[in-house]
This record gives C-alpha cells, structure tokens and sequence, in this order.
C-alpha cells in the first residue's frame, strides 16, 4: 500500500476518533471547546509556500481562515467567503482554488502557493507583479492578490496566452473596480507580450 | 502644452507594490493583542420594533465575550441609520452584536440569541407607498424632503387614476417635494419642432465594494484608534468622532487602503463606529468583520428614479425645453438626493433654453441609498442618450450632431441659477471620440447579420468635478526630502499620489525625493475633501498648490535672509534655492530646512495660518520644528461649477435570439482639463466603463413585495461584471485642455466616466432594436426577447426592484 | 436572523475507500453530507441553513476519480473534476457536448475542484431556498417563490407541483442527452439508473432533486458510445457569462442519416426541476434536415404545456430560439 | 412526544408546520391493541345461537345510501392511501390524486347531508338519553345502536374537519382554477395543516375499528346489509327493538 494511502488512513482514524468527543455534545456543540487546544488529531502539517507549517485545523475549517486566521497570511483576502468573487484564490498544487471554499484538512500533504509565496528570497517580483505594476493595474487593490495567482497559474501552464485565453482564464475573479483590461494587460506583458 | 515634470506623467504609485505582493493592510488585515471578534445579527423584516431579546444562552457560551444592543450606542432619529436599532426599518438593519474569541463562537451565539420582532407595514416600490391606501416606508411618513430650508417628514398620496396615468406615459399630476425652474418652459415647447416625451426607471443597485466594510478598534488612555474601510481619510474625522461621542483629537483612524466605495464610504457610516462603542463596553480590541450578505444590507445603493421627461428640440437638434419629474426610491434612510443632480446634469449636458424639475423622494424598505458613482447624473445619463437618438431620428440628423448642437462648452450655464462653469470641451471630446471611433464609417455598416444585430450608441458623462477651501500641508527636512502630507483617502484611484504631485511639481522636486504621509492620523495629516464626487484631482492639486507656493515663499525669505539680497532675487531647480543671477549661489533644499528649523516662527510651523482647520493645526502643531513647514488653506478664486465631462462611443453586436448582446468596441473620452496622472485616468475611463455595463445590462435590486425580501445579496445574484461581461479591450482618450481655475488646469473624471458608458449602451440597445427604448436600466435579455418576440414585459410599466 | 458566514462545528470524515464512505453515509443516513469538490455545500453550512452532523468527503477516494473506458463508451469516476472532463482528449472528440457544457459551469476556480458528481447532484438556485427559508423543498408547507407579486424570473415553466424551482445543472442536461446510466452505490449493494430517471421532480420528491436516497452515493456515471461522435449542440443563456446559471439552456444530440435525422436527444436547462427533454421535438425533428425551414416548423413545439409564472414567460421564446438554433444547417 | 412539528416564518419566527407523523404509528399500534382486546373480550364471552338469515327480509338501507357510503369509503380510502404513503417513503405523485379524491368525497358528504337534512328524518341518527341507557339496563336498540350512533357520530365530526381544513389547503395550490395566493398567514397555515393531519390519524384509528366491526362475525350482516340492503326478521329480533324501529316489510 503506497505510504501516501497509509498516511491518509492515518488521519482518517484520527480525526474519526474526535466524532465520539463531538457527538455526545451534537452538532452545534464546538469541538474547539470540547477538547484541549492543539489536541492531537486536529494538529496537521501543511506546505505553504515550500514550507512546512504545523498547525491547529478544526474539521470544518476554510483554509483561507486557516491562512489568515492562524498562520497570519492576510495577503489572501475573504470578500464573499462564498466562492463568487476570487479574492482568496489560492493555488493548490499549482490550480487556482477559492480558499474560500475549501477544507483545510484536504490540502494535507498538497503544496499550498499564497500571494505571499510569489516573491523570490532577493525580494524580486514575480514576472505578474511586476507587469501588474508597470501597467497600473490594480485599483483598489483587494482583489489583486486573487488576480495575481490566477495569473501565476496560467503562466505556469500556458506561458505565452492570448489575451482571449488569459481572459477565459482570469475569469473566476471579480474586481469591483473593473480594472479588468489592465489586469489583461499585465497578464500580456507578463508573458512577454507586449499588451 | 505644458511644460511639466511631473504632472501629465506617469509614475509607480507608492502603494501599488502592496497591493501585488499582498503586503498591503485593509481593516481586516490588523490583529492586535486581546482582539475579539465580532459579529453581527441583522433584521430579518423588512420593518418592524425589536420588542424582546433573550440573549442568555448567548452570553453563557464558553468564548463569548460580549453582547452590544441598541441601548449601547446613541438613539438615532429617524430616518438616520443607526450604529444598532431596535426599530429595523429594512432587512439587514443591524440590531445588536456579538464579541468573541472567534467568528464562530460569536455565530454559534448569534444562533443562540432570540429577538422577537413585531412587524410593521412596509414597502419596496414607491409607487406602493405613493398609491392612495399604500403603506408607508416609515411611521412617521412615506416621504423625506431634504432641502436647506429644513427636512422632514411627508405623508404623500396619488389618487390610482394619477398613479396610473404616470405608468401609461402621461405627465405625473400628483404631489411633488422639489421643484426649480428656469427659461420660459412654455415657449421653449413652442419652438420645438419635435417633442419627446418618455417615462423611465433606473433601478436602484449595491454597491457591493469588494471589501466588505470592516472596522477594528481599541481605546488606549482616552484615544479611540480605529482601522477603518475610508473612502476618504481626514474627511471621516469629524463624522466618526460625532459617531463615537468624541472629539477629533481623540480619534485615530487608519485606512491606508480600501477595497473600493464608489460613494458607499465617502463619510464615516454608523457601523464604523460599532466596534468603537464595543471595546468601550467590554474592555478589549474589537474587529468586526462585515459578511458580504450585510455588506449588501448595509453597503449603500444606488437611488433608484421613476421618471417622466418632456424634451423640445428645435429643427437643428438643439434642445429648447426640457420638463423632467422624478420620484427617487431613497430606501429606509432618506438617503440620495440624486433627482436633483440628474436635473442640474440635464442643464449642463444638454443645455436646454428652458427647463423645470420637479423630484419626489420617497422612502422604501429597501437597503440604505447613497451616493453611488454619479449620483442622479449617471441614471439621467441612461435615460438621455435614447431620447437624444429619438429626436435625432425624427429630425433626421446624426445622433451626434445633436449632442455636438447641445455640448457643454464655456458658454454654458447650469441649474437654477443658471451659474457658469469654469471651462467645458463636451463637443471636442466627442470630435476625438467619433475619430478614434471611427463613427462615420461604422454607421454605413450593415446591421443585420442572421439573428444578430449592431447598434451604435453614444453617451455622455457628467458629474461636478472639484471643490475648494480645504488644507495643504508639506514639509521640506533637513535630509531635503519632500514630505507631502495629504488627508486624501486611498480608494483606489491614486488621487492622494497623483494630486500629491502637485507639490513636488512646484518645488521642482524629483519624485524620488518625495515622500507621501497619507492613510493613518498619527501621520500628521491635513484637513482634505471627501474622495468622491470626482472632486479630489481639482481640490488636492490646489492644496497642494498652496502648501508648496507658500513653502517656495518662506524658502525664498529664508534664502535672502541668509544670504542676503531679496526673496524676488532667488528661484529655485534641482532641489535648491539660488540667486537668479547667479545660480552659484544657494542652499539646498536641506540646508533651507535646517535653517527654518533655528528660526522658528512659521518657517517651521510654530506659527501657522488662523484659517486653517484644526485637524490641520494639531498636524502642524506635531510637526512644528521638524523642517521647513508649507501650510495654507485652498483659499485660490473659484467660481461657477467646475465639470467632470466625458463621453462615450459604443458598438454592440445582439442576438435577437438570446436577447444576450456582445460589446465588439467602446471608446470613452474624458475631458477634465489637464490629464494629471494618464494611467491613472485611463483606468478610472476603463473602470467607469464596467461600471456602466453593469448599470446597462445587469445590477439591480430585486425584492419580493409580498415579504420584503431582497434576492441578490451576493456578487452572483447582483450581476456584478465579470471579465467577460464587458469587452476585453476598451479604449480611451482625453481631450486635455486645461481648465483656467486649478493651477495645473486639472478637473475629475471618476464619476462621468461610468456616465457615458451606460448611456451609449442604452443609446445602442435602442439603436440596435431599431430605435426602442425600454426606458429602463438594467435592461437583461428577458425583456430584449420578450420585446423582439412582440410580447408582454413580465412587470408593470415603471415597477422597481424586480426582475 | 443573524447573517452567518463561518463554518460551524461539523464533523469531517475523508475516507480513502469507497466502502469506508458507504458505511458511514449509511451510519449517518439523513445526518450525513456527501461532499466531492464541496462547492455546493459550504455555503449551506456557512448559512446554517442546512445542518448535518457530519461531511464525507469523497475527493479522497481514487477509485472514484478518472475517466475510463468501457467495452460501451466511457465511464466518469463521480469525483473527476469539471476541469479534467473539459481536457479530456476522448470527451471532447468523442462526447463534446459534454464538454462544452461543463466547460460553462460556474467559474475557473470551481471548475477547478467541483467534481461532476457534485454538478449533477447540486441544489436547485431557488432564492427563496437557498436564503434558508423552510418552504416545501426545505421541508415546509408553502412556496415563496410562486406568490403572486413572487420574484420568479428564474424559476420552472414546466413540471412544477407545488414547489416551482428549477435544476441549474448545466451538464445534467448533457448526460439525459447522452442517455448515460449513473451509478449509484450503498452498503446494500449498486444499482445504476438511468440519467432521465436520476433527476427528480416535486411531484414525487419535493425535498430531492435527485433520486438518490440516504445512504447512497453516486460513484460513477457510464456514457454508452451510442452517441459517440455524433452531431451535438449546445448553448446556455445566462444573465452573466461566466458564474452564472442558465435562464435557459439546451443540450442536443443527433444522429444523422444523409442530411435527415434519424434520431435526437433535445434537452432543456433551467425550465424545470429536472433536465427537460422535449419529446415532441425529438419526434418532429426525425426525418427533417437541418434547416432555416425545419427550424423554424419545429422550434415553436418546444415550448408544448408550458406554464409560465410572473416573470419567467420569457423563457418560452428562449426554448424555442434555442431549438431554433439547434436545428440550423 | 411531540404533537405538533415547528419551523420558522419567512420572518424566523417559529410557526407550527403541521402533526408530527410519528403518530402514526402510535395510532396504527392503539387501533391494533383495541382491536385484539375486543376479539379477545368477545372470544371469551358466552353467546346463544346466532340469528338466522334465512326467512323474512326486512329493508335496513335504501340503495342510495348504500351507494353514499361505499362511494365514501372509496374516496376516503384514496385519500388515506394518496395522503399517508409518501409520508411513510413510498413516493409518487400523489397530490392531484388525493384532491380529486377529496372533492368526490366533499361532493358525496354534501349529498349525504342535504339528503339526510331534508329528505329522512335525521332523527334516527341523534343520540338520545333513551340510546345512552341501551347498555345499563340493556334494552335493544332502534335502527341503530348508540355504538354505531357513536361512530357515524365521531366520523362525521372528523370528516368535516378534514374536508374544511382540506379544502383551505386546497386554496394554497396552483390547480386548473386557480393559482396559490400565500394570502394565508404562515402561523393559521400550519394550523390547517396540523388540523388536518391530526383528523387524518384520528380518522385512521376509528376506521380501522369501524372496519374491524364490520368483519366480525356477530356483526357481518350489517355489512351484507350494507351491501345488498337487507336483513332477516331473525337478526332483526334479535338485535333490535321493534317498538323503536319498524323497517318497511317490503325488500
């Protein structure tokens, strides 16, 4: 049996063992009380930005709570919370994901990629940040970090898209400010287009 | 052309690099020690009086820290919005809240609270509430007239024989609030050769800012600091201090970024001063995050008009006469006052020789109105451009040679008082825009291609576009750095850089020398306008302006006082004061500074200017001996209204099928004097433009009259443009012709352009469908299919808030 | 009513095997919240609207996962995401109608993770339900949404019974157009049924908008290759075109013979609670070419037995443009 | 347990939904333990010759009424099986079915009243003082007993309340006349619906009585009666008290 399936079988048995402390109490009863903080089974690793966090995860919780709840990455931002609006686009093994709307305990042993993750360690920008900074792209800015990874992960796949396919791409993030076209703009310079 | 260094420049706004990294701070983005979190439980009727709450079990929960109740905070009067009420007057209406160690222990307790409610009568059209026997918004009236002379409550009926003949297109006969005049109506309709006469709505729709409207705050011995989402900065002072019960001086706000207000967070609103009032109560730093449902409760809307219009024009498209009444849907809050503007719009953009408006607010259970990007300017800009086209057609001239006929230009005249206006290029910029446009050419094109088909649209913008009287403040230090201090909130539009500028520009400063203190009030900052209302550009090059003229003053007295000779005798370039004769001879900027600092007095702001606002004079008072200070009130000669204008030029390709339509191109052209900042103004051009194609094609409210309810409280069901609503490339222009009364002949543009991009997609809807107008934002594809296929609208004529 | 958005206290269980996930689904019965990519569910338990006691979440499960071949057509694992259908080399040659629609679900994002077990199984868009109210899908006495001053713009024209929502599923109506079989486990063994049957209408399930019971889960679903290759439409016409439901949609497959149809499959989104399929189409149609002429006799027998509410007889037109555009050359 | 079942208001205010159906089952198992401790109780209980139905008949039920009642307990039947099986998870559309069935029985009650206000003496199924006594002092009854008196009684109070909550329910549905209104307040709509419900199971209990009286032996020929409107001289001597009732010779 391959170590990942037997790992996964591990957590699977523990976090089933906390069902007899939650049960007993129902369904609104709150875990977190229920049991000692950073109790064992809910204590996870997770891989943010190719590092190893150990971390305190209840079974129900967001990841993008996770991130800017418990491990102070508020680069990614909650508008919605309901996966209509792309501001807590994450990548999760390189796909953009609404952090928003996903488990936290599902990205065990995934390598999670935060808007905060983009910047190498000399502190130059991602090809995305500096394009959507040569274009002005931004407005308000609360979206960006969102527009940024979902940019990232379409370079990543696809270096040189056209405008229609980074469109297409681009299209599971809202901005308020319709900053759209120079949000495109900065997907082209991006990829060494000129936009 | 000038010959600037700075302004009409690009450059990296300082904030622009938080903003991709992440790194950049939003309310929400603060922690502090001891924070608890709060949460909110809001009306669930549309009106009604909290008449019991039974929040035991809450307040017995492990992690609960607190509860915060209407008799916590300060009694409103109605109609005002409360911090918390115990009479809702709309769904969403926040009645108390929650503080604990985590968001869902403070919801685990919000489920545990029970409040009982006892309902009232209420009403989401005001035509339901105007109807003979309708029911009113409020107890105390269905009417809320705002007006110098004193505001107040109304009870306002129709009789069904008038409410009728207002829905059948007939001239409204009922009561009305508002009324001005100018000309002589009866003989402008006497010269026209034809007359238009047409019944609108424009629906009323949220704001919806990405960031929901978050606050924190603590109290640290007798100071309330408060991180905020502030569409303006310095502006908010006074409004939350009054919120809080304090005075300015011990208010600390910091809101160095937020996510967008288009209007919604132009002052201090009631809940950003609830998590004050809870760290008071409960002796702990408090944030409490807004969800995105109550950020559609309580985030504002746009005014929703039912209207009637009457327009003349004379044989050569120029408009003669225009009568034009509009109820406005002002929500619970008798907030709006948009009928008004879009009459004063109407003066100025179109110009007619005669004109009356008569405007009826009435109020609604619906969520708090506000100003929302062109407020009255914008929704009678969607009403215009068809009527335009119409008069063009039964004239049979080009739709674009009765709007050049009409343009704004110097000559205009505006309102009541029919005052001038400081400079106006309308009929340049569509000149510009028809060019890049390419408008001759594409009108010979044909139309119909199988079941599509193209129109054509242009609209047009305005929205006043500065204001005057508020404060300058910079500073020059010993290092010889720059600092401009601006109260200029941080929306998104990098006006508190680019008017920042201004400054820099005066003192023939490299911008790399220069440093912005903006977004928190410990930075010493000035007393600024309101970051709306397009006013910024216009209001802060001019503080600026005066700040920096009276630093290069005090500079030059320094220099001769140094160094002998007259202050007349020096100028100053590459960061030094020297002798015109003799360039040899000078100071830098730094030894200037230093100098000012050994001399005291007002050279570095011991002394300062009596007219200035306090929240200035403490600024200044902090920075007193730190450099040399640049401080003075906007004081500079204004007169007569100063116009944001733009307009807009747009080709749609619809599917008669679908009723769904595709923007193939769009142009906008601003003219607001003097381009400041160009990036910066092609993406206000640009974001105005989506704006506009949500207004056009998709926001709404939408609420059920039997219950109350609102059904689009998310981005999903407010159609908020997504990017393949709206075309993937849209072009702009500027005419940039300087207006003779800002320094650098800047004016605003943010509100207009979102005027002129609803207006040419209601031009070109109705172009396309062979001159129909709908009479209506927004207009979605069931009414074009309904309409193509010759049947019924599923609404009545002039229904609102409804799909 | 207290506006919620945090996750409550819910239990979690991810197994790794599918019996595993039988047994607790038929441990937790009415209790239990079968999840895949989870993007119908976190809202319901953000609102509190909807409180089980526990999720299972599937998107563990391999043997759930991926597109393989049968000896008749293809078989899609209930947890494949949206996003590999839309790249799979064999769907898009052999199924397009397929992709495309899942290619118009939703966003990116969602795509990204939402599995096609969890398009097909999602909940109706009614407003009125989802804003928590206990109306008759929601186990209540009543109906909000067909009032008469009701908001209804979205809601069914055919099939209602007392409850008026409609099915948003964009690639439910694909697979009743392909005929596929989904499969459908429990820990009392599979049955497989047949996708016109899988989608439930509030005459005989009110509170359902599948016919999956307690306790079962849906592992699979098997497209035969009858319709492999053949001719296919398909259009959604929403209000937004990303993120957004259909107001209507169509999804058809034919078979041609010459330039006549031998036989079709014509199957309308967003017009009731089930995927719709417009029989006396498909019957008019057979024997016709694709045609202005055929068109435009067939498409007006779309709209058969409609009954329109307040605000929705828009999409009576619609139906037939859609068929309109489907039968043209 | 619970009586009633609860949900919240389009407001959140807490309404009733309707009867709790979980008693059903308390009704099915009652109606059950009744029935057996009667068969019992009469098992045990000595008894003479059962009265012949050779010989004279005598007329019990004219056809019409025979028809009303089994015409009754057609629909009644649909309604319980159309109304109670998708409660209990046997799903199928059900709901035009059970209110065309409820208008057959709303139509045949209304006949049956009319015919027994105007057109027979009414009187034979009053309960009077003299009815109450059959028991004590054991005197024989008239047409009927007071137990059959009891039940028609009981029945029709329940079928009234049925139908009349029936029928405000049937205002709150679209049907081929007219479209819902939810003019109703949710509060009095839960109300209807847990009359309704409630009658319901109180209707099931007493016709699973009625049904078991009706089947038993000593008490067959009324069910024959009811079929094919006769009864013997014999069993009417023997069940009856001719001075109080005096059927028509001819049958």
């Amino acid at each position: 049996m391959n170590p990942q399936l037997s790992r996964r079988r591990f957590i699977k048995a523990v976090i089933a063992s906390s069902v007899a402390a939650a049960s007993s109490t129902g369904f609104h009863s709150a875990l977190a009380q229920d049991r000692p903080r950073g109790a064992v089974e809910r204590l996870i690793s997770l891989n943010i930005n190719g590092q190893t966090r150990r971390v305190d995860v209840a079974p129900q919780e967001m990841l993008a709570h996770t991130l800017r709840y418990k491990l102070s990455l508020t680069g990614t931002k909650i508008s919605c919370n309901r996966g209509e609006c792309g501001t807590c686009t994450v990548l999760i093994d390189g796909i953009t994901n609404y952090s928003c709307s996903t488990l936290t305990h599902s990205v065990r042993s995934r390598a999670v990629q935060t808007v905060e993750g983009l910047q190498a360690a000399d502190g130059t920008l991602h090809p995305v940040q500096q394009a959507f900074i040569d274009e002005l792209s931004p407005q308000c800015g609360f979206c960006t970090p969102g527009q940024v990874m979902s940019a990232v992960a379409l370079l990543n796949e696809n270096p040189t898209p056209t405008r229609e396919e980074a469109r297409q791409a681009m299209s599971g993030n809202l901005c308020r400010c319709g900053a759209y076209d120079h949000y495109l703009n900065g997907v082209m310079r991006a990829s060494g287009q000129s936009s | 052309m000038n010959d600037y260094k700075l302004v009409g420049k690009d450059f990296t706004p300082p904030d622009v690099m938080g903003k991709v990294t992440g790194k950049a701070k939003y309310a929400e983005d603060f922690r502090v020690d001891g924070m608890v979190f709060a949460r909110m439980y809001t009306s669930p009727m549309a009106h009604g009086k909290v008449t019991h709450i039974d929040a035991s079990a809450a307040e017995a929960m492990d992690g609960v820290i607190g509860i915060l109740t209407a008799d916590d905070v300060p009694a409103v009067e109605a109609p005002n919005g409360a911090i918390l009420t115990n009479s809702p007057a709309f769904i969403g209406d926040p009645i108390l809240a929650v503080a604990a160690v985590d968001e869902k222990t403070a919801e685990d307790a919000l489920a545990a609270i029970k409040i009982t409610i006892e309902p009232l009568p209420f009403v989401t059209d005001p035509l339901d509430s105007l109807i003979a026997g309708g029911p009113d918004a409020r107890e105390e009236g269905n009417v809320y007239a705002r007006s110098r002379e004193g505001s107040g409550f109304r009870t306002v009926k129709w009789t069904k024989e008038q409410i009728d003949d207002f829905r059948a297109g007939k001239e409204p006969t009922g009561e009305f609030a508002a009324e001005w005049k100018y000309g002589d109506l009866d003989k402008g309709f006497a010269d026209a050769k034809v007359i238009i006469e047409e019944n609108f709505v424009t629906t009323g729709y949220a704001h919806m800012s990405m960031e929901p409207r978050t606050a924190m705050a603590y109290w640290q011995n007798g100071t309330c600091y408060v991180h905020g989402s502030a569409q303006s900065h310095t502006f908010w002072m006074p409004g939350l201090a009054r919120l809080l019960g304090i005075e300015t001086k011990d208010l600390v706000l910091i809101s160095e970024n937020t996510g967008g207000g288009f209007g919604s967070k132009i002052g201090a609103y009631p809940i950003a001063a609830l998590p004050g009032y809870f760290s008071k109560k409960i002796g702990r730093p408090v944030q409490l995050r807004v969800t995105g449902e109550q950020e559609y409760y309580m985030g504002s809307a746009r005014v929703g008009f039912q209207g009637w219009i009457r327009m003349g024009f004379a044989e050569n498209g120029k408009a003669t006469a225009t009568d034009v009444f509009i109820i406005e849907d002002i929500g619970a809050n008798a907030t709006g006052g948009d009928a008004s503007s879009a009459g004063g719009a109407i003066s100025l953009v179109y110009d007619p020789d005669a004109m009356r408006f008569r405007g009826l607010p009435v109020l609604t259970n619906t969520t708090p109105r506000g100003a929302q990007r062109g407020p009255g300017q914008n929704q009678i800009a969607a009403v215009m451009a068809p009527i335009m086209d119409k008069a063009a057609r039964e004239l049979g001239l080009d739709p674009l040679a009765v709007r050049k006929i009409n343009a704004a230009n110097n000559a205009t005249t505006v309102y009541e008082e029919q005052r001038g206006v400081t400079s106006a290029y309308l009929e340049e910029a569509l000149t510009m825009g028809a060019e890049m446009f390419d408008w001759e050419n594409r009108r010979q094109q044909p139309k119909k291609n199988g079941s599509k088909v193209r129109g054509l649209g242009i609209g047009q913008g305005y929205h006043s576009a500065g204001a005057t009287g508020f404060d300058g403040l910079i500073r020059i230090t010993p290092d010889g750095k720059l600092h401009i201090h601006t109260g200029v909130g941080n929306l998104g539009t990098y006006s508190f850089a680019s008017t920042s500028r201004a400054a820099a520009e005066v003192l023939k400063c490299d911008w790399e020398n220069c440093e912005i203190h903006n977004g928190h009030s410990e930075k010493n900052l000035p007393w600024n306008s309101y970051q709306a209302g397009s006013v910024s550009t216009f209001a802060h090059t001019r503080t600026n302006y005066v700040a920096a003229m009276d630093a290069l003053r005090k500079m030059k007295l320094i220099a001769a006082d140094t160094m002998g000779g007259e202050p007349d005798d020096y100028d100053i370039d590459g960061q030094r004061v020297f002798l015109t004769e003799n360039a040899a001879q000078g100071m830098s900027y730094g030894a200037i500074a230093a100098r000012a600092i050994q001399l005291g007095g007002e050279y570095s702001g011991q002394t300062y200017p009596d007219d200035i606002n306090e929240i200035t004079q403490r600024s200044v008072q902090n920075l007193a001996g730190s450099g040399l200070v640049g401080v003075a009130k906007d004081n500079l000669p204004q007169e007569g209204t100063i116009p944001g204008l733009a307009c807009a030029f747009v080709e749609i390709e619809l599917d008669l099928e679908t009723g769904k339509y595709e923007i193939l191109d769009y142009v906008g052209i601003a003219e607001c004097g003097t381009v400041l900042f160009p990036a910066g103004l092609a993406q206000q051009m640009k974001g105005g433009a989506v704006w506009g194609m949500g207004m056009a094609a998709l926001e709404r409210h939408v609420y059920d009259p039997q219950y109350g309810l609102p059904a689009n409280v998310g981005y999903h069901q407010c159609g908020i443009p997504t990017y393949l609503d709206v075309p993937s490339v849209t072009r702009t222009g500027a005419v940039d012709i300087a207006d003779p009364q800002n320094p650098f002949g800047a004016r605003g543009i943010g509100e207009p352009a979102m005027g002129c991009s609803v207006a040419a997609l209601t031009s070109a809807i109705s172009d396309a469908l062979d001159g129909h107008i709908f009479g209506r934002t927004p207009v979605s594809p069931d009414m074009i299919v309904n309409h193509v296929t010759g049947r019924d609208q599923s609404f009545l004529p002039l229904q609102t808030n409804n799909f | 009513m207290a506006s919620f958005d945090v996750m409550p206290d819910i239990q979690l269980y991810q197994p790794v095997e599918l019996d595993d996930a039988l047994s607790l689904a038929e441990r937790y019965g009415d209790g239990g919240w079968v999840l895949g990519g989870g993007q119908d569910t976190y809202g319901w338990l953000k609102d509190r609207a909807k409180n089980p006691q526990a999720m299972i979440d599937l998107s563990g499960i391999d043997s759930l996962r991926g597109i393989r071949t049968t000896d008749d057509g293809i078989e899609i694992g209930a947890t494949t995401t949206l996003r590999e259908i839309i790249r799979d080399e064999r769907i898009n040659r052999d199924f397009s109608l397929l992709a495309q629609a899942a290619g118009r679900v939703a966003s990116p994002q969602i795509r990204n993770v939402g599995t096609l077990g969890g398009n097909l199984s999602q909940d109706t868009r009614c407003w009125y339900y989802r804003r928590g109210l206990a109306c008759y899908r929601a186990g209540g006495n009543l109906c909000y949404a067909d009032g008469p001053e009701s908001m209804n713009r979205e809601h069914a024209v055919l099939g209602a019974s007392r409850c008026v929502a409609v099915s948003p599923s964009d690639t439910a109506t694909a697979m009743v157009a392909l005929e596929a079989m989904m499969v459908v486990a429990s820990a009392s063994g599979v049955r497989s049924i047949a996708a016109e049957d899988f989608f439930v209408g509030p005459a005989t399930h009110i509170t359902q908008m599948t016919a999956l019971e307690p306790g079962e889960i849906l592992t699979a679903v098997r497209i035969p290759s009858k319709w492999a290759g053949q001719r296919f439409y398909f259009e959604k016409v929403a209000d937004r075109d990303v993120w957004d439901f259909a107001l209507v949609s169509i999804a058809v497959a034919m078979r041609l013979e010459g330039d006549s149809i031998a036989e079709s499959r014509f199957v309308c989104g967003g017009v009731a609670c089930t995927p719709h399929r417009l029989k006396n189409v498909e019957s008019a149609a057979r024997g016709n070419s694709l045609s202005e002429a055929s068109a435009d006799a067939i498409a007006p027998l779309a709209s058969a037995g409609a009954i329109p509410l307040n605000y929705n007889h828009f999409k009576l037109p619609l139906m037939e443009n859609l068929v309109r555009r489907a039968m043209r050359g | 347990m619970e009586f009633a079942t609860y949900r919240n208001d389009v407001w959140g205010r807490e309404v009733i939904r309707g009867v709790s159906w979980d008693l059903l089952w308390l009704v099915v198992v009652a109606a059950l333990v009744a029935i057996a401790l009667h068969a019992v109780y009469e098992a045990m209980r000595k008894r003479g010759e059962r009265p012949s139905s050779s010989g004279e008949r005598v007329k019990r039920h004219d056809s019409i009424d025979r028809a009303y009642h089994w015409i009754m307990a057609i629909s009644m039947f649909a309604l319980l099986v159309t109304g109670v099986l998708p409660i209990i998870g046997i799903e199928f559309a059900w709901l035009e079915l059970h209110w065309i069935a409820g208008i057959a029985l709303t139509v045949v009650v209304v006949f049956h009243i009319i015919r027994s206000v105007f057109f027979k003496s009414g009187s034979e199924m009053w309960i009077s003082g003299k009815d109450l006594k059959e028991p004590i002092d054991n005197v024989k009854p008239g047409k009927y007993s007071v137990a059959q008196k009891g039940l028609h009684l009981v029945v029709t109070v329940l079928t009234l309340l049925v139908i009349a909550s029936g029928i405000v329910m049937f205002l709150q549905i679209d049907t081929p006349w007219w479209q819902r209104t939810n003019a109703l307040s949710e509060a009095m709509l839960g109300v209807v619906f847990f009359v309704h419900g409630i009658t319901t199971l109180a209707l099931i209990g007493v016709i699973s009585l009625h049904i078991y009286f009706a089947l038993r032996p000593e008490k067959l020929f009324y069910t024959r009666s009811m079929i094919k409107g006769w009864i013997s001289r014999d069993e009417l001597a023997a069940n009856h008290d001719p001075q109080r009732w005096t059927p028509d010779e001819s049958s």
